[in-house]
């Protein structure tokens, strides 16, 4: 029993510690709010631990002690413990030691909170991230109306920036989270939440919705990039502009399918004539690493697959199967491919 | 008191089996929507196929429209789809504006859901644009029978109930229902 | 040592006694009479039966999970299914075996436990079985019928609202609700007035068992958390059906009204289940020390502190909500708070057992893995109270991880001790104690394996109710291993089974009192006769069958169904109050009672109309039997 | 000639020249006489003579004059004798939406404008009953019903020169011989496929004729433009979003006065990304002109679509009004009365041409009642705002700064995506919509049909799909009191108060006309057509019509040199439509929130389509 208590003990802290270098990782802090929560899950996996070692010693104590008894004489008196005055003085100091404990920690909590409160936000990106079944709607603000711009599921930030995350959400409550960067905070319906975010690691990380949000709710990732801030210049740049113009046969082909026929309905692709808003903002797809919120790489194959049938791969979706033959097929894929 | 008790219990678990059986076909979730039938059916119909005066004879029965009108899911899609294609524009929530109301019993191109697809894949003379190819079908017939839900001509537990917005009209689960009648001659063109 | 009171006054007397008691408070044979019965014995065994088929059932449901996350992108179970399968995994555990097998471990023993002959309200008792049963048996139908619950048990709205789950999916998962509360909240009144009304003379509310405590703790939570899920779940059919804007922020509702009111109630649920089981716990282990629990005033104030401060922490289930940070500070404080109860009571069983002299049978077996699995589980909800770490942890599988390990090792592992502990009360046999140590052992490594590795996954960021998971971010291991220790319960839960079903036919007669245990339910025989107790046992001690001085009380009727009320603080006999007989009138109303609630899942007026028929089975349930001149009578 | 300044000594050879060019053109523009100075008015306000020449008898274009007063001179109806109006003759038009249309009176024929499908009629008045001379039909295509807002409704023709000038729903613009009836020429204008529809009344200045678009409603691009009035053929066009070149912004010529509208291609940068291609701006209202300035005066709608999130910015040049070159369609100056507008209040309503004693001088202005609940005074020389005054209950903005021009909205009403925000005044057709008010030159006051209504308004996202609306609100209207749904008042523009109001149960719908026999006419959508004293506003005499009233009323002399007042009856447009388009007062957003408030308009208003014409018994 002490034994397994043991193992318990040294497996929760060695795993739990253990380097787990994921790009979806609360222990793998990349920016300020996910670094200072590491600090609080090492207090309070120490004071905790404590704990815990001391009840199993304790109760280790107990047991051995009783094995002991089992060969000695039967007890006399079964309602009158003669060990009552030390034990009853032992249980004040117990009790003293969890509210110590517990007061440790909760001061801990509370300034790590405060000074995740009292962020620092100067010269803040401001970004609003809408959250929709199931993807991500990605603004990214500015007071000049020219220098905004819409993407979908990705997140560039710039390293050593503050980001100010505007969060809403257009059906059900969403919950964004990017774990190497910070904790979560949901998206609900009919209200505004805010999260800021220091970033501080260049990477790329994963963030998944994690609040419960229906069919897809498991395909719910976004690709968030943290990045030195002439690479977010560039990219925020690039996104600025509309979208390339076809510039070969089959992308001139495959804008006419996108536009003519069912896609242009949902999707935006700037620059064309698609204005759909229902559907992620497509104008720079071939720029992002990830198709349909996640679920697939984006590239040839992934297009492919996905535009065969979308129903397949994220049952449930509101990307309807668009029949089309293999030629339409080819041609939207060489035009989306071109979107970069 | 025995044999009534009996008499009680059968007829409350016969209740119970046919209103979960009826259940088991409204809740079907299917993402891809049923196929097709096979063979000629109408893919399309112009207005033409509507006798004058008389009752519409308009598009034939389609075997997929029950599998549609009696889904709440498909409904409840056929809702989203209503507002994400722009539907809402001129029809309003069912009340209409640019395009006539959906949700009374006047239908000057007829009321069944067959003739609704008809009327969104073709579009209509006086102002409804054609959504073909525009719209996928299967979501098309979504739409219809949502539409028919304005009326309350699907069934009550199908049906779906008001949304997550400005309540516009009742919810879809309180609409009595108005069955399609053809549009009185004296009607004009709307 | 038997431990009865003296049934014998006189061999010819005392038979003559015993055969008019049982006539007066028998249950029939027939099939009508078996319906008809309010004996809480029988209702508790049903009950007790009834709540472990939910949890084979839910079971089943896990294991299905874990194998289709055994894998990434395992296209075992469609997404639909998944959502349907853990909506029904969560609310068939909380709903329907939780909750349900607390109660019913009252039902059985809280009675014998007081040294009375029936529950109050018996009758009451009957119907609230009946409405569990059609409640449970009405959710499990149409989940096979691909009408289940499809957004958790918690469903939030607007996803479980009228726009994003079209459909009567959630409509049913929420009048299962009105059905399973409908039960509990009358559970609760039945157990409260027992405890507090027919304890045995003397048994002052300072000589009470620390498990009558905590039923009385639970149902007194009970009485004030289920009507706020009941008014959430009302408002949410409501909104589904006829279109109010409860919940319709675009109308003046709001969506988090609904987690307010679903967590004012879904955190002291978790302690409703989780305070049973510390009376259980307590209760063996008295009897394995022989020891008399140490602090015994500590226990009490603990159990109630558990009550009280379980109303003030519900909202660390919203701390990703956007409420005000200061305000979140706040539930971060109560919600640290109550580790100390819990840490109170964990070291007086420890100091009881350090003092005592224990026999590692199979209930104490149980406790003791309780103790080390709910210690772990009961730290991480420290945590998980604290509200930046909440913020990385919430809604991960760390947070799946915690609370299996409060409840299964904190309700299940003790269930379990006191399944083995009270079998042999309640069938008169024992189970085999080998088989007991395998189902304990297998089922404490297997729980082990399956959840620990969750810690992992959630800090390494899965989150909760994904139905599959992309290969390539470091969860395929942990979830593998997690699968296997699922197995391994399976096997546990298996042996349990077996170990049940052979020993009611072939385990060892028990005896009044094969664990020499000090609480009134051990004074009778095994298992009880119909009527408990042919004397109402007389209490001087707060360990009443470990004292040398065991009176009785005489003077009940025999020849007609009585009880024995007594004062609520110091027990001294009140009044004789008639119990009531056998009727078939509470399953006639329970029926309409389904009726109605079905019904008004499709139409709002089945709620009228329903509503007749119960009234006409209330009419035949409450009608006056005895002519007012004899009830005159028996008051005097 | 410096706009900003005014050298009085130079005033009157400015007048002569003007007017004298003005009748080079123009054969049927006033004989040409020494310009009088325009007669003072209790008030001070004055209409300038050459923007608004002395009576002739004739109505030839839907605002009366190029001052867009809506006054006659003629006094043969008055406040002693208008109880005796009665019918002389009526005139079907044989449809049945709203009959917006302008009755113009040129010489011995009656002319008007039918809705859907655009008819125009000529009715001889020498002809006893209103016998129709001949009937212009110009067969627009039926499927561009759908692509109008509101009803595919016309405010009417334009007589100049013996033709007679106007917009057929379709986006074409028609000349039809005034004689005859044959046309001579048609051009198309815009693209209906696209949402592109055309019910302006035109307005013709030298040679131009000047038509703008409608369809802010389906996310088109509006423009005004000049056609050449004797082949149709583009003289400009200028675009109200977009490119300076595109909007006609010259810097050479565009002397704002307030900074906010100086800087190159305000209207891409401020938008975000290409919005402004499907960004509104249309120009289907009024259109002013002031021929001593030589300046037009127009406004422009609302920026598309009404979600105001799918638009950050200020939206230029929507929700503005711009004074422009008639010759070239350069802009002189802009205006912005709503800066990224959130409550589709469209600003194209008449800009009245009115010089006013002003702080002890007089100021040469337009006087604007706006949508969103002000009446502005702008110095039409420059562009700077002089006063800008609530004229209902306004809660959507907390005023004007007058500092800087700019609007102050209110935060507690700013709507953003999934909220209801209740309680917003004036709601979306605003304090006043397009129904043109009138000014008396006899008592100095406007007379001002408007509206009295408030809504809640829940924006949500919309795609645009080019042909659909593109909108993406769910608006509910109701009263801003109890009962009240609109208001005719007079107003002072000098004092820059109420003078007197009528309530109204329902919006005010219809146009208002001002006479020398000091009265003023207006309808209400039960139908009734009201004679008002126009200094007191008592009603004098009213008259219950056989459809409600969302036309413009005219009066003018007949062949026989009597006095008669026109008007058509036949409820419709925005207002109506939940009658004439049958709509279904179940749903609260049909007809885009007057479903909410119009379930007894539907029992009180019948659909309907006829030319009334009053007139004194014969003597």
């Amino acid at each position: 029993m002490r034994r397994a208590a043991a193992w318990l003990a040294m497996g929760m802290a060695g795993l739990a510690l253990a380097a787990c270098s994921g790009a979806q990782d609360s222990l793998n802090p990349a920016g300020d709010q996910a670094a200072h929560t590491q600090d609080v899950w090492r207090l309070m996996l120490i004071v905790c631990g404590a704990m815990y070692v001391l009840v199993m010693a304790f109760l280790g104590w107990a047991l051995w002690r009783a094995r002991r008894a089992l060969d000695g004489p039967p007890l006399e008196d079964a309602v009158k413990s003669s060990a009552d005055a030390p034990m009853r003085n032992a249980l004040v100091g117990w009790t003293a030691l969890i509210i110590l404990g517990l007061g440790v920690l909760a001061v801990g909590s509370f300034l790590v909170d405060r000074s995740l409160a009292r962020a620092d936000t100067k010269d803040a990106l401001h970004i609003k991230i809408t959250g929709n079944q199931w993807w991500w709607q990605v603004e990214y603000q500015d007071p000049d109306p020219s220098r905004q711009f819409t993407t979908a599921n990705e997140l560039h930030l710039p390293a050593n920036r503050p980001a100010i995350l505007e969060l809403a959400a257009q059906d059900v409550i969403h919950s964004f989270w990017i774990p190497n960067l910070a904790g979560k905070e949901d998206l609900i319906p009919g209200r505004t939440n805010w999260l800021t975010l220091n970033p501080r690691r260049i990477g790329v990380y994963r963030g998944q919705c994690a609040e419960f949000c229906g069919l897809q709710h498991a395909q719910m990732a976004l690709d968030a990039t943290v990045e030195d801030p002439q690479a977010f210049e560039a990219w925020r740049q690039a996104q600025l502009k509309p979208a390339p113009p076809p510039s070969n046969d089959a992308q001139v082909r495959g804008q006419g399918v996108f536009i003519n026929g069912a896609c242009g309905s949902c999707h935006e692709i700037a620059g064309s004539d698609a204005h759909g808003r229902t559907g992620p903002d497509l104008t720079h797809l071939a720029s992002r690493r990830k198709l349909a919120a996640g679920a697939l790489p984006v590239g040839r194959d992934g297009l492919i697959a996905w535009l065969h049938d979308p129903q397949a791969i994220k049952p449930g979706n509101h990307m309807p199967l668009v029949h089309m033959s293999d030629q339409d097929l080819n041609d939207l894929v060489a035009y989306l491919q071109s979107l970069s | 008191m025995s044999s009534p008790c009996r008499r009680l219990e059968r007829l409350a678990a016969a209740a119970l089996a046919a209103a979960l059986l009826a259940g088991c076909q409204r809740e079907t979730r299917d993402f891809h929507g049923p196929p097709p039938p096979s063979g000629p059916q109408a893919s399309g119909v112009s207005p033409s196929d509507l006798a004058a005066g008389g009752g519409p004879i308009g598009p034939p029965h389609d075997p997929r429209a029950a599998i549609y009108e009696d889904n709440a899911f498909h409904i409840g899609e056929g809702k989203r789809y209503y507002d994400w294609y722009n539907c809402y524009g001129c029809h309003a929530a069912g009340g209409g504006d640019i395009g006539p109301p959906l949700m009374d019993d006047q239908w000057i191109y007829g009321g069944s859901i067959e003739q609704i697809h008809a009327s969104i894949v073709e579009g209509r003379p006086n102002g409804m644009p054609s959504f073909r190819n525009k719209i996928p079908d299967d979501q098309v017939w979504e739409i219809a029978a949502y539409i028919r839900s304005m009326g309350g001509n699907v069934a009550k537990d199908a049906a779906p109930s008001r949304g997550d917005e400005l309540q516009s009209s009742l919810a879809k689960t309180q609409v009595k229902p108005t069955p399609a009648k053809p549009a009185a001659p004296t009607d004009q063109p709307r | 040592m038997s431990a009865a009171y003296p049934r014998e006054v006189g061999a010819k007397e005392a038979e003559a006694l015993h055969a008019q008691l049982d006539a007066t408070w028998r249950t029939g044979t027939g099939f009508w009479d078996r319906l008809a019965t309010v004996d809480h014995k029988i209702v508790g065994r049903r009950y007790i039966v009834t709540g472990f088929v939910f949890f084979v059932l839910a079971g089943i449901l896990a294991v299905l999970m874990r194998l289709q996350l055994a894998t990434p992108q395992s296209g075992l179970i469609s997404a639909d299914r998944y959502n349907q399968i853990f909506s029904m995994h969560g609310t068939t555990m909380m709903f329907l075996f939780a909750v349900p097998i607390m109660e019913a471990m009252g039902v059985y023993l809280v009675p014998l436990m007081c040294g009375t002959r029936n529950i109050a309200y018996p009758r009451l008792n009957a119907y609230s079985y009946w409405v569990y049963l059609f409640g449970g048996v009405m959710i499990w139908v149409a989940f096979l019928l691909n009408v289940g619950p499809e957004t958790g048990w918690f469903s939030y709205v607007p996803l479980a609202g009228p726009e994003f789950s079209p459909g009567k999916r959630t409509d049913f998962w929420a009048q299962m609700i009105t059905f399973t509360e409908v039960s509990a909240l009358a559970v609760a009144a039945e157990l409260i007035a027992t405890i507090l009304k027919q304890r045995a003379p003397g048994m002052t509310l300072a000589r009470m068992p620390l498990f009558l405590w905590s039923i009385l703790v639970t149902s007194v939570m009970i009485l004030f958390a289920m009507p706020a899920v009941m008014l959430a779940s009302s408002f949410l059919i409501s909104d589904r059906l006829i279109g109010t804007h409860f919940y319709n922020p675009a109308e003046g509702g709001d969506p988090l009204l609904w987690q307010h009111l679903f967590w004012f109630f879904g955190h002291p649920e978790v302690y409703i289940i989780f305070v049973p089981a510390l009376g259980m716990v307590s209760s063996i282990v008295a009897t394995f020390a022989q020891r008399t629990i140490f602090a015994y005033p500590a226990m009490v104030m603990a159990l109630i502190g558990n009550g009280l401060l379980a109303f003030g922490l519900w909202v660390h289930h919203m701390f990703a909500t956007g409420l005000p940070r200061l305000g979140n500070s706040f539930y971060t404080s109560a919600s640290m708070t109550i580790a100390l109860p819990a840490g109170v009571q964990i070291f007086c069983w420890i100091a009881t057992l350090w003092d005592g002299k224990p026999r590692f049978k199979a209930p104490l077996l149980f406790v003791l893995g309780f103790v080390v699995i709910f210690v772990l589980g009961g730290l991480t909800g420290v945590m998980l109270a604290s509200v930046p770490l909440d913020l990385q942890l919430h809604d991960t599988y760390f947070v799946v991880a915690h609370f299996h390990y409060v409840l299964i090792g904190g309700a299940v592992f003790p269930l379990f001790g006191g399944f083995y502990y009270w079998f042999p009360k309640i069938t008169g046999r024992m189970l085999s104690e080998k088989a007991g140590a395998w189902n304990f052992w297998l089922f404490f490594v297997g729980f082990n394996v399956a959840f620990f590795p969750m810690h992992i996954l959630g800090l390494i960021g899965m989150p909760r109710r994904v139905y599959t998971y992309p290969a390539g971010l470091g969860w395929e291991l942990w979830n593998r291993i997690s699968t296997l220790g699922g197995l391994v319960i399976v096997v546990s839960v298996l042996i349990f089974i077996g170990n049940v079903t052979v020993s009611l036919r072939r385990g060892a007669l028990a005896g009044d009192n094969p664990w020499d245990a000090a609480t009134l339910e051990w004074a009778t025989t095994s298992p009880p006769p119909s009527y408990n107790f042919a004397h109402i046992p007389v209490v001087t001690t707060r360990e009443a069958l470990w004292s040398e001085d065991r009176p009785v009380m005489e003077g009940l009727k025999s020849e007609s169904r009585e009880v024995l009320c007594t004062s609520v603080l110091d027990a001294e006999p009140d009044m004789r109050h008639a119990s009531p007989k056998p009727s078939l009138w509470p399953l006639f109303t329970a029926l309409a009672t389904s009726a109605m609630f079905i019904g008004s899942i499709f139409h709002e007026w089945a709620l009228v109309w329903g509503s007749l028929p119960i009234v006409v089975g209330l009419i035949g349930w409450l009608w006056p039997t005895t002519p007012p001149k004899r009830q005159l009578e028996a008051a005097t | 000639m410096d706009r900003r300044v005014w050298p009085a000594g130079r005033t009157a050879s400015a007048f002569a020249l003007v007017v004298l060019a003005l009748a080079a053109c123009s054969r049927n523009a006033p004989p040409p006489g020494p310009a009088k100075p325009p007669a003072a008015t209790p008030t001070g306000a004055v209409a300038p003579a050459a923007a608004s020449p002395d009576d002739d008898g004739q109505w030839t274009m839907p605002a009366k004059d190029y001052a867009n007063t809506r006054y006659s001179g003629l006094d043969q109806i008055n406040t002693g004798n208008v109880k005796g109006l009665q019918v002389a003759f009526t005139v079907s038009t044989e449809t049945l939406k709203g009959q917006e249309s302008a009755v113009l009176a040129v010489g011995d024929t009656l002319y008007f404008v039918t809705p859907y499908p655009n008819n125009l009629y000529a009715i001889d008045l020498e002809k006893p009953g209103g016998a129709v001379k001949w009937k212009y039909q110009p067969k627009p295509d039926a499927a561009a019903q759908g692509e109008a807002c509101c009803q595919p409704i016309n405010r009417g023709p334009v007589y100049s020169n013996g033709v007679i000038y106007y917009n057929t729903i379709d986006a074409w613009t028609h000349a039809v011989d005034a004689k005859t009836g044959q046309l001579k020429w048609k051009v198309k204008v815009g693209d209906f496929h696209k949402g592109e529809t055309t019910n302006m009344a035109p307005i013709v200045v030298k040679d131009h004729v000047i038509v703008g678009n409608s369809g802010a409603e389906f996310g088109v691009r509006g423009w005004i433009a000049a056609l050449n009035a004797g082949d149709g053929s583009l003289a400009w066009r200028a675009y109200s979003t977009g490119p300076d070149k595109d909007v006609l912004i010259d810097p050479a010529v565009f002397k704002p006065f307030y900074p906010q509208y100086k800087g190159t291609d305000l209207g891409v940068s401020h938008w975000r990304g290409e919005q402004w291609k499907i960004g509104g701006g249309t120009v289907w209202g009024w259109i002013s002109y002031d021929p001593e300035l030589d300046l037009i005066f127009h406004g422009t709608s609302n920026p598309a679509p009404w979600n105001h999130e799918a638009r950050p910015g200020d939206n230029n040049w929507t929700e503005g009004i711009f004074a422009r070159d008639p010759e070239t369609g350069k802009a002189h100056w802009f205006y912005q009365y709503s800066p990224h507008g959130l409550w589709d209040h469209s600003s194209v309503n008449e800009n009245i041409i009115l010089d006013l004693p002003w702080q002890g001088r007089t100021r040469h202005v337009v006087v604007h009642p706006e949508r969103n609940g002000y009446i502005y005074v702008i110095d039409r020389t420059s562009g700077e705002l002089l006063a800008a005054d609530p004229f209902m209950k306004v809660t959507a903005s907390l005023g004007v700064d007058m500092k800087t021009g700019k609007l102050i909205d209110n935060p507690e009403k700013r709507p953003t995506e999934g909220k209801v925000v209740r309680e917003v005044c004036p709601n979306s057709p605003g304090a006043k919509d397009w129904n043109p008010s009138a000014f008396s030159k006899q008592t100095g006051l406007l007379y001002v049909p408007h509206n009295n209504l408030c809504m809640d308004w829940e924006t949500k996202p919309v795609s645009y799909l080019a042909g659909t609306p593109y909108i993406g609100v769910n608006p509910r209207f109701y009263p801003a009191d109890p009962g009240k749904g609109g208001e005719f008042m007079a107003w002072d523009p000098v004092a820059r108060k109420k003078v007197w109001t009528i309530d109204e149960k329902w919006p005010v719908w219809s146009g208002a006309v001002a006479t020398a026999g000091g009265l003023v006419f207006y309808g209400n959508l039960e139908g009734w057509f009201k004679a008002v004293d126009a200094r007191t506003g008592q009603v004098l005499w009213q008259f219950k019509t056989a459809s409600g009233i969302v036309g413009q009323p005219t009066t003018w002399r007949g062949p026989d040199g009597r006095q008669y007042v026109s008007v058509l009856s036949g409820i419709g447009g925005w207002a109506g439509a939940m009658v004439s388009s049958q709509l279904d007062p179940r749903d609260a957003t049909a007809a885009k929130g007057f479903g909410n408030m119009s379930a007894d308009l539907k029992k009180e208003s019948a659909i309907g389509g006829m030319l009334y014409v009053f007139a004194l018994p014969k003597a």
